[in-house]
């Protein structure tokens, strides 16, 4: 399942709902977004996530679609939200469950490397007075070659 | 063609979509980028640095030799940066 | 932190604790290994886990000073029950906090790696009338291998 | 010093745990075993497929050629599987 949002997001409820009522699971790996109060040496006061409507959510569809066809997952989910951010608050939950570990896990390091480098998300970050567009990291670029066939 | 541009992209063209009809030739991503570089002077700074403008005809990616034709939705943004 | 015990565990609580408030983490990893109602072809009714207290808290506290060594984390928690558990209950959490992902996810994947060939627990599974202690697996032994240095 | 035994090797000994006095030539793990299995045939039976009994000195995976000395706690069990 995927969800694009502006709200806020419960990481609990969230887990929680993945494998909820079920015996089948024996793993859920699950990895959180969160902004930072610090970029480097900023200090960073809050982060305005844009995102192209329509395309996001037919990204992070086809970034699912990925990982299930990669992994044998018994349930995956993909929140991300857009829209103005403080320090603390979480950005983007990505969750898998497997039978085994493996799987889980793997697809789960899978899904946030690929949709950092896929997923139309831009950053802005509020450091003092001024905004400033984050720029692109090239470890991302990295990150998601591990995953290329 | 509805034209859609996204962050500091945004702020280089001075709007966040349009709807052009460019002449018949332009029938690429590339072609189609010169001709907004035409338009638009921050554009055209913005696509003299290679590699930092990236494309999507209908919402997905494109590169500059994909075809675009009248009715397409085409959006320019800079590298991705979520997650 | 560590902690081995009997009772059941809230994952949320667990997971919200180790950032709660905090704005310096950039992310979070965690992973859960649940009871599965079949192991093959059995149904499996009950699952008990023995362990050699002493030894085990002593292995899991180096299994984790061992990921805060190799990768710079900024909270990590591993939680493992012991006793009896019915399918769907969590045995085995962990969690790492890091500012960027890559360590908090390879951390997370190294502890739950390490620990299932290092922690000292016996698994015991219940199927119909039966017990049975299950076998080490080799493919534990081979997740472990990727992270020896 | 004291033994345990854990898991199936428990079964196999019928007891998780003991106060034993070997004699002074007994210095090493693999000495420690084969006194052992002079009084637990089961754990003979399990030490026959080797590889199978893991050992801990004190709470610390131990080889078999490691010492063994008076006081020591020393656990036999077989490979772990939890997590």
């Amino acid at each position: 399942m995927i969800r694009v949002q502006e709200a806020p997001f419960d990481v609990c409820a969230e887990l929680a709902a993945l494998s909820a009522g079920r015996t089948d699971i024996g793993a859920v790996a699950s990895f959180v977004g969160l902004v930072r109060d610090r970029a480097g040496d900023q200090a960073i006061r809050a982060m305005t996530l844009e995102h192209y409507p329509g395309m996001t959510e037919r990204k992070l569809a086809e970034i699912e679609a990925e990982a299930c066809g990669r992994w044998p997952l018994q349930a995956s989910l993909i929140v991300h939200r857009y829209g103005r951010m403080l320090p603390g608050e979480p950005i983007v939950l990505v969750a898998t469950a497997a039978q085994h570990r493996r799987a889980a896990l793997e697809a789960c390091a899978f899904l946030i490397d690929w949709l950092k480098t896929q997923a139309p998300f831009w950053k802005l970050e509020e450091s003092g007075a001024t905004s400033r567009w984050v720029e692109a990291r090239d470890a991302d670029e990295r990150a998601a070659d591990r995953w290329r066939r | 063609m509805r034209i859609l541009y996204f962050a500091w992209l945004r702020s280089k063209t001075g709007t966040a979509s349009e709807e052009v009809a460019p002449p018949a030739e332009v029938t690429t991503v590339a072609a189609l980028m010169q001709w907004l570089a035409a338009r638009h002077p921050g554009f055209a700074e913005a696509m003299a640095a290679p590699g930092v403008i990236r494309a999507a005809v209908n919402q997905d990616y494109a590169q500059p030799e994909d075809p675009v034709r009248p009715g397409d939705e085409i959006a320019f943004f800079p590298p991705v940066t979520g997650g």
